[in-house]
């Protein structure tokens, strides 16, 4: 019974919840006592009963959650086209202002995209422009370098390559700053 | 022809009806009358019991055991007309449903009467009371069905699901980004922008933009260094001609600013938007 | 693990997710078999492993319902005769229009009553007639099967033999007495 009535729970359940379960109360300690054998009963289980602040519960042991994780049917989360498209213009133009990216974009780039991937740690500021307002220069960190799985820059896909696949027009190098 | 509540195995007692609105509304509440005719004054606990005039057509046929296919219509209409008119004073915006069906059983009423016409050659003539029957049948039915839907066992109500606690490790899950994603963005901003002085991005050219970043990373720690001191002889000719483009990168787009006070002097360079004057 | 991953899901779950639980894949069969035993070991306890539309699912036995309302708050939601008889009409006649509702019934369809249903999670709209005003087709989910414990809509209770009457009826029967 109290098996039941903890299995099918969706929250903790302190005792004295689980003695009005009966239809003669058995009192606090024998429910205690039953619960220490059901704990006992459920040890090396996949599931355990444990109690916490708000009474006994059975859950999940910690070991079981990379099989439930596999169950998890969400889709990855995903970021924005302005996210990904901001961080491919620092990730190749690096160091760039803001107003650099919109300039390629062709769009106002919002700080909460900079914010995004700044808390993520793929970008920062790493100097200012000294043009009127100083504005931020950012490039990518290290730790984009680790994520992405590169060992430097030099390792981003050229974009030569996808441009020619996707049929884009070879433009003359002419064009190209010179260094 | 079946009498229909012998066909009621849902119903044990005799008069499947009563069993109905006794189970709905919990035992005698009211006493039904057993015979078509119910009290006006009773009117209307009456028809809160019932969902409509199919439902009390029901009930007045079930009541004088009537067959189904083989209705009075004439004790039938008068008895429903008398409590639409009941009802008429009592409880008007019940009425609208009620009005309709005795309209119908009134026409049906009257084409019971008339003379038969002559059969007709070629198919032999309907019953008027046939379409008002088809809909009877059809509502007792979903009436039984919805009583048998409801009596099924059901979450919440007869059994719970079991749903133990996940415990979990708090892991906020953050996108995942490949490197094809990053190409892909690219070519979107390529295609849309017409990019004609970005798109032929080298390999080159890329180790020259990180190392312009090193550099102005370094330059966000100290805010000028000794020129020599951004080679590093050790990482090869190679390493120091990418180091010496980038700091011409950086010169050339402002970014940082080299200064030599004097001929043979150290060179510094500092960030273009350092505040110490060192020019 | 089959057995913690049920314990733990918070909908039932079909075999080709069970699969996933596990690094190679054990294959249907297997998991069918060992589902099987599942079901078998929880035999005489308060809670047993059913298959339902949705797949396979741990709920508590009908008994125990009256020991574990004790514990509830509040009392699951009672439907009036109006919102019954309208999930019979969509449950056996699917897809229908609120009209061909009304036209069963006799009576005009209240949008509280759909709203009930639609905000149980019992009734979605699928889609629309293609007639004036587009009525939408009403037609059962996935939850109320799982809900009532049916692997499918062939699980319901049949109809009663009236249909056999209604047949009966629908020919013309001449020799029917005139009033």
């Amino acid at each position: 019974m109290l098996e039941t009535a903890l299995l099918a729970a969706a929250s903790p359940l302190p005792v004295t919840d689980l003695r009005r379960l009966f239809e003669a109360d058995p009192g606090g300690d024998l429910v205690r006592r039953v619960l220490g054998e059901l704990a006992e009963d459920w040890q090396g289980r996949g599931v355990e009963l444990v109690q916490t602040a708000g009474g006994w519960r059975f859950q999940t042991r910690l070991e079981y959650q990379v099989y439930l994780d596999r169950l998890k049917l969400e889709r990855p989360p995903k970021y924005s086209r302005a996210v990904l498209e901001t961080l491919a213009i620092i990730a190749y133009r690096q160091p760039v202002t803001r107003g650099d990216i919109e300039d390629i974009r062709g769009v106002v780039v919002s700080s909460n995209v900079l914010k995004t991937l700044e808390s993520r740690g793929w970008v920062d500021v790493v100097g200012h422009r000294d043009t009127p307002g100083r504005p931020g220069l950012y490039a990518t960190t290290r730790k984009f370098l680790e994520d992405l799985g590169l060992r430097s820059l030099t390792e981003l896909p050229p974009l030569t390559e996808i441009e020619r696949i996707m049929d884009l027009v070879d433009l003359p190098k002419t064009e190209e700053p010179a260094v | 022809m079946a009498v229909l509540t012998a066909d009621l195995d849902l119903a044990p007692s005799a008069d499947p009806l009563e069993a109905i609105i006794g189970r709905m509304y919990g035992q005698p509440i009211f006493d039904l009358p057993k015979d078509l005719y119910i009290p006006p004054d009773a009117l209307e606990v009456i028809l809160d019991a019932f969902e409509g005039p199919l439902d009390l057509l029901l009930y007045l046929i079930r009541k004088a055991n009537i067959n189904v296919l083989d209705i009075p219509m004439v004790p039938l209409t008068a008895q429903y007309l008398e409590y639409v008119e009941a009802m008429r004073k009592h409880n008007l915006e019940l009425a609208a449903d009620y009005l309709l069906m005795a309209a119908t059983l009134l026409e049906i009423k009257s084409r019971l009467l008339l003379p038969r016409p002559p059969r007709a050659e070629e198919g032999e003539e309907l019953d008027p009371r046939a379409e008002l029957v088809r809909r009877l049948l059809e509502y007792e039915q979903v009436k039984l069905a919805s009583m048998r839907l409801d009596a099924l066992p059901r979450v919440e109500r007869d059994f719970e699901w079991v749903g133990v606690f996940v415990a979990e490790k708090v892991v906020e899950r953050l996108p995942e980004v490949s490197l094809h994603d990053l190409q892909l963005a690219w070519l979107k901003i390529a295609r849309q922008a017409r990019l004609k002085r970005h798109h032929t991005i080298q390999r080159e050219e890329m180790s020259v933009r990180e190392h312009m970043t090193l550099i102005l990373r370094r330059l966000r720690d100290d805010s000028f260094v000794v020129f020599e001191s951004l080679f590093d002889p050790k990482l090869g000719v190679a390493s120091l001609v990418v180091s010496f483009l980038a700091t011409l990168e950086l010169v050339k787009e402002r970014l940082v600013v080299v200064t030599q006070n004097e001929a043979f002097a150290p060179i510094y360079v500092k960030r273009a938007d350092s505040a110490t004057g060192y020019t």
